[in-house]
């Protein structure tokens, strides 16, 4: 019998009373398994989170390694969606200890008058308004203006004020202080001429292609350094960092991590 | 002043004023700016609220839950255990919760390195001589210039990936010449990426300032 | 203390306000700048220019508001393009914000060009899943995107939605352009770039055009718009063929982008030799 | 490539490079040492975190944007062990977290951030409102951070994580308010940005290794070790297949062999 069928006879689609009991089940059961979780010594208690690290993990890892078959799929193929749904589920549970956090904050501000607690104020106010209006009046030019108009405003201004910082750190960082500084300046001047008409009009006057010549056009040669130096280098890097992320989730996964987090044992 | 030159959209002032006030902390921080913070974290949280709830919970949790599929009521269960974190005696239980995202993340480690890494080594496997009967005819480049190309490419890599040795000291000297090259050349692709970002950057200076003047005061 | 030592320590402030005064004056005064259009910009163009009348163009966009300095003067210009030479267009997006911004823009141009929802464009929507959706719209357009986003019309319903008219799947498309600053590009190219005869162009933000010249110089993308200098190039050849009458925004903007990049020469030129000078003086003063 | 079976070469180079690290943490849990290497960059965490207890103002930890996983832990693995630091000195902390799973990057972090007092024997000196959730949305999280960096005139700012555009305005405002910043990142994009602004940047994997740097502890080092090794293997594997290349590429006549190299081997099918 193939895993789905099985999974879907297992735990069968309900309507009605019984699907309102059996969700009434599950909770209890949670609440039963809560409290059996919390009776565990600490030793074992380390198993179980150890034990939810590899189990989770596991299935993706088997998904890609079971062969496929000719159709692309395997027999855990079917479920991948699902679990990432899972996953995503899981994530978006996490949204009310980030509410909480705000409001911890921010409301302790306003209860204690701390200074600034008129932003505050404005915070949790905006919380609510943009909250409310977009869960119950989503369809209002209200909402479409105060996400379109406000919120994507704040965004594109505040990403804007990188023009701003790019030229203050340029003008800081690219002086001729050491071979390094000096090497990243040259690039970036480089780069930045192949970008505007003054620096294409530097080596205009050689042709564009057909000949020796053409290969040292500002802009060849800044495509030269971006496609060619650039590409290459990063793509080292990139090795080193996909074998470091390769380490650190085998160390989690197997639960071999040891620092921060990990050491502890649970109490 | 002409009132129907200026935009009537509140939604638009608040937007004009508030690009503003987030600019002014180039100046230098102000109570204009703090306001304005705080409005935007605040209206990004509760959109954050709507967000999850209509784009992943209603989605993938309720509608399919009541809808019939009621083991999906586990998830809560799961979901529940992050807030142990605000009791002593049971928080241990939060880390099985985020044991449970370490592992699907960890998990996917396998397939995600041998996507994006393994055609990566492959495609550095790149002729150090080129004959020009392996050229495209419309290319520019000769068989020369893609050799050197292709020369500086994987020597660039490989000087590169040297720096990167952490667990032996680096006293031989080809060691350390191929990883101080690697460092120089990483610098050199780190000073070309900034230069590339430069233009994307003005680009949205530009938009804002445009939205200021255009949509808002309407002039220009 | 060195009389040239304030060449070196410019308060940021300055800097920060000379750069908005370019800006402004470079998008209130029209100041001629020269303006070699590149071959990828070229390319790009004459593609559209070629491609045939009787199919759908498919615009795909992946831009939200973080990026639309550089990727809305894009989509502008295509869309102007396409609804001149009256090519129908579809949209489509793999970002939930693009599909309305972009719906939004061509909502705007729409009546300039006499062009009616349903018979003369449409929008397919957002689709999450990159790769599921190329491989689908390969196979069927129909079958992956069901109905259109705007009225959840099914796409079949031809007497509802003209538009649709002999599009089946990606070998009914005329071109195929995608505005994106995320490396959708390469999911194009697995999947759908062999399926078809049309043409894949590109508008990249400036940060990821590098990336693609390699594709252009395959074959695989027909040719592309160099962030917003691409916009303006593009613009500049819709104004010499009569397509625009005016200069739009974009060829505004191209001014102040020129002209900060200028700042930023100037800056790191004074700061230099500012430095060298102040250096200078100090070897001499020991020397004395 | 969907499955390993698409490309039983590749997978098979993913399952040796995950046995030596394995094999490696293993030994090195058996009591073998292994080495580490200088890292400048790193050295200057103490120098921060001196500074800013010199002039009584607070430590700026951002974990960047980056979805909850290994990233983000390693960052709050180095993040513990400056709060020790911080603690032993008496220096106040701020820990933001934003980015989609910020929530829950919270939650771990408060953890971290409180054993970690813990450990340096002040548990009562932590003040739970130090990590703070700002923001799941890019700029909202650069405007909040940017806003606390200018307020409480941090005395050093530590940046590591995935961080996107909004590092340099992070590493900018630190500047601004004459922060010492150290800062590491595995977006390499950024990594620019960060040298320009911040007094120390660590590079690529660096990253990677910071942890078992700082805390010297056998696991990450036998790990770090591990990874030398698939490093080597990639370096071996780039070096050979390109002479191999040129080689077939140069004698023509071997097509075959050629195709073999460049088209079957590691191409997923």
């Amino acid at each position: 019998m193939k895993l789905s069928t099985l999974l879907s006879k297992l735990f069968p689609p309900l309507h009605g009373w019984p699907l309102i009991g059996a969700l009434v089940g599950v909770l209890v059961l949670c609440v039963f398994l809560f409290f059996a979780l919390h009776a565990l010594p600490p030793r074992a208690r380390k198993m179980v989170i150890a034990g939810a690290t590899f189990l989770a993990g596991l299935f993706f890892a088997l998904e890609w390694f079971w062969p496929a078959g000719a159709d692309g799929t395997n027999p855990l193929t079917f479920a991948v969606p699902t679990v990432g749904n899972v996953a995503n589920v899981l994530t978006a549970f996490t949204l009310g200890l980030g509410v909480m956090s705000l409001i911890r904050i921010h409301g302790n501000n306003v209860a204690r008058q701390k200074a600034g607690w008129e932003n505050s104020v404005v915070l949790l106010a905006g919380m609510v308004v943009m909250a409310v209006s977009g869960l119950f009046f989503e369809k209002t030019i209200f909402f479409r203006s105060l996400f379109r108009d406000v919120l994507n405003s704040f965004d594109a201004a505040m990403f804007a004020t990188l023009a701003f910082y790019i030229i203050s750190a340029a003008y800081r960082a690219f002086r001729i202080k050491s071979v390094e500084a000096t090497l990243m300046m040259i690039a970036a001047l480089v780069v930045m001429l192949g970008m505007i008409p003054i620096g294409q009009a530097l080596t205009s006057f050689i042709p564009e292609r057909g000949s020796f010549l053409s290969l040292l056009r500002v802009d060849n040669i800044s495509n030269w350094m971006l496609t060619i130096l650039n590409a290459a280098a990063q793509r080292a890097i990139n090795f080193g960092l996909g074998v470091g992320a390769l380490a650190i989730a085998l160390r989690v996964w197997l639960s071999l991590e040891r620092g921060a987090y990990f050491e502890s044992s649970a109490e | 002043m002409n009132p129907q030159g200026w935009s009537t959209t509140p939604g638009i002032w608040i937007g004009a004023i508030g690009t503003l006030a987030l600019f002014s902390l180039l100046y230098r921080e102000n109570r204009v700016y703090r306001l304005f913070e705080h409005l935007f974290i605040g209206l990004a949280a509760g959109y954050l609220i709507k967000a999850t709830w209509s784009e992943t919970l209603k989605p993938q949790w309720w509608d399919p839950m009541v809808g019939g599929q009621w083991p999906w009521m586990f998830a809560l269960g799961v979901g529940l255990m992050f807030y142990t974190i605000y009791s002593r005696k049971y928080n241990w239980m939060s880390r099985v919760a985020i044991g449970i995202l370490l592992g699907f993340a960890a998990g996917q480690i396998f397939q995600q390195t041998a996507n994006e890494y393994l055609p990566q080594i492959r495609t550095s496997f790149k002729p150090l001589i080129v004959h020009q009967a392996d050229i495209k005819a419309a290319s520019q480049v000769t068989a020369f210039g893609q050799s050197l190309s292709n020369f500086v490419f994987v020597l660039v890599i490989l000087c590169v990936l040297s720096y990167f040795f952490f667990s032996f000291e680096q006293k031989n000297k080809v060691v350390q010449a191929s990883s101080r090259t690697g460092r120089l050349m990483m610098m050199f692709a780190f000073g070309a990426m900034f230069g590339a970002t430069v233009m994307a950057r003005m680009a949205l200076l530009i938009d804002r300032v445009w939205f200021l003047m255009h949509d808002w005061l309407r002039i220009g | 203390m060195n009389r040239l030592h304030w060449t070196q320590t410019i308060d940021r402030r300055i800097l920060y306000l000379v750069l908005l005064a370019l800006v402004v004056i470079g998008l209130l005064v029209p100041i001629p700048l020269p303006l070699v259009v590149g071959p990828q910009a070229r390319a790009l163009y004459n593609a559209v220019q070629q491609a045939p009348e009787d199919k759908l163009a498919l615009v795909c966009t992946n831009w939200s508001a973080s990026t639309q300095g550089e990727n809305r003067p894009q989509t502008e210009v295509i869309l102007r393009h396409l609804m001149h030479r009256h090519i129908r267009f579809a949209l489509m997006a793999f970002d939930q914000q693009s599909t309305n911004l972009a719906r939004e823009l061509a909502e705007e141009l729409a009546p300039q060009y006499g062009y009616v929802y349903g018979r003369d464009w449409i929008n397919w929507g957002y689709r999450a899943d990159v790769n599921g959706t190329l491989k689908g719209i390969v196979l069927s357009i129909p079958d992956t995107f069901k109905t259109d986003s705007q009225n959840r019309i099914p796409l079949t319903d031809l007497a509802k939605l003209p538009v649709m008219q002999g599009v089946h799947n990606t070998k009914d498309l005329s071109i195929i352009v995608e505005i994106s600053p995320s490396g959708v590009y390469k999911a194009w190219i697995q999947f759908v770039v062999g399926s078809t005869p049309a043409k894949f162009g590109y508008g990249p933000t400036s940060v990821m055009a590098p990336e693609l010249y390699n594709y252009i110089d395959a074959g695989q993308m027909v040719g592309m718009m160099f962030g917003i200098k691409g916009a303006a190039e593009y613009e500049r050849l819709l104004i010499q063929d009569g397509t625009l009458k005016k200069p739009g925004f974009t060829t505004r903007a191209i001014a102040p982008v020129s002209l900060s990049l200028v700042l930023l020469f100037v800056l790191i030129g004074l700061g230099n030799y500012g430095m060298y000078a102040t250096r200078n003086g100090r070897k001499q003063e020991k020397g004395s | 490539m969907d499955h390993a079976s698409n490309s039983w070469p590749t997978a098979f180079i993913v399952i040796l490079w995950s046995l030596i690290i394995i094999g490696a943490v293993r030994m090195a849990q058996a009591g073998r040492r292994f080495y580490i290497r200088r890292i400048a960059g790193l050295n200057a965490i103490d120098e921060a975190v001196g500074r800013a207890t010199e002039m009584g103002r607070p430590i700026l930890m951002v974990p960047g944007i980056g979805d909850i996983g290994v990233i983000v832990m390693q960052a709050l693995s180095i993040f513990s062990y400056i709060a020790k630091t911080a603690a032993q000195f008496g220096n106040r902390i701020l820990l933001p977290t934003g980015g989609g799973t910020g929530p829950a990057i919270y939650t771990v972090a408060d953890e971290v951030m409180r054993e970690s007092y813990a450990a340096a024997g002040r548990p009562e000196a932590y003040d739970p409102d130090s990590v703070m959730f700002i923001s799941d949305r890019q700029f909202a999280f650069a405007a909040g951070v940017s806003g606390m960096i200018y307020r409480e005139k941090v005395a050093a700012s530590f940046l590591f994580g995935e961080f996107y555009a909004e590092a340099l305005i992070f590493a900018e405002a630190g500047q601004m308010v004459g922060a010492i910043q150290v800062a590491g990142t595995t977006q390499t994009t950024q990594i620019p940005f960060l040298i320009a602004s911040c007094d120390y940047t660590i590079i690529g994997d660096e990253y990677y290794a910071a942890s078992a740097y700082i805390s010297r502890e056998p696991t990450l080092l036998g790990s770090l070790a591990g990874q030398d090794i698939a490093k080597a293997i990639i370096w071996l594997l780039v070096f050979v297949g390109a002479i191999g290349v040129t080689y077939y590429s140069a004698t023509g006549g071997q097509a075959a062999m050629k195709a073999f190299f460049l088209n079957q081997w590691l191409t997923p099918h």
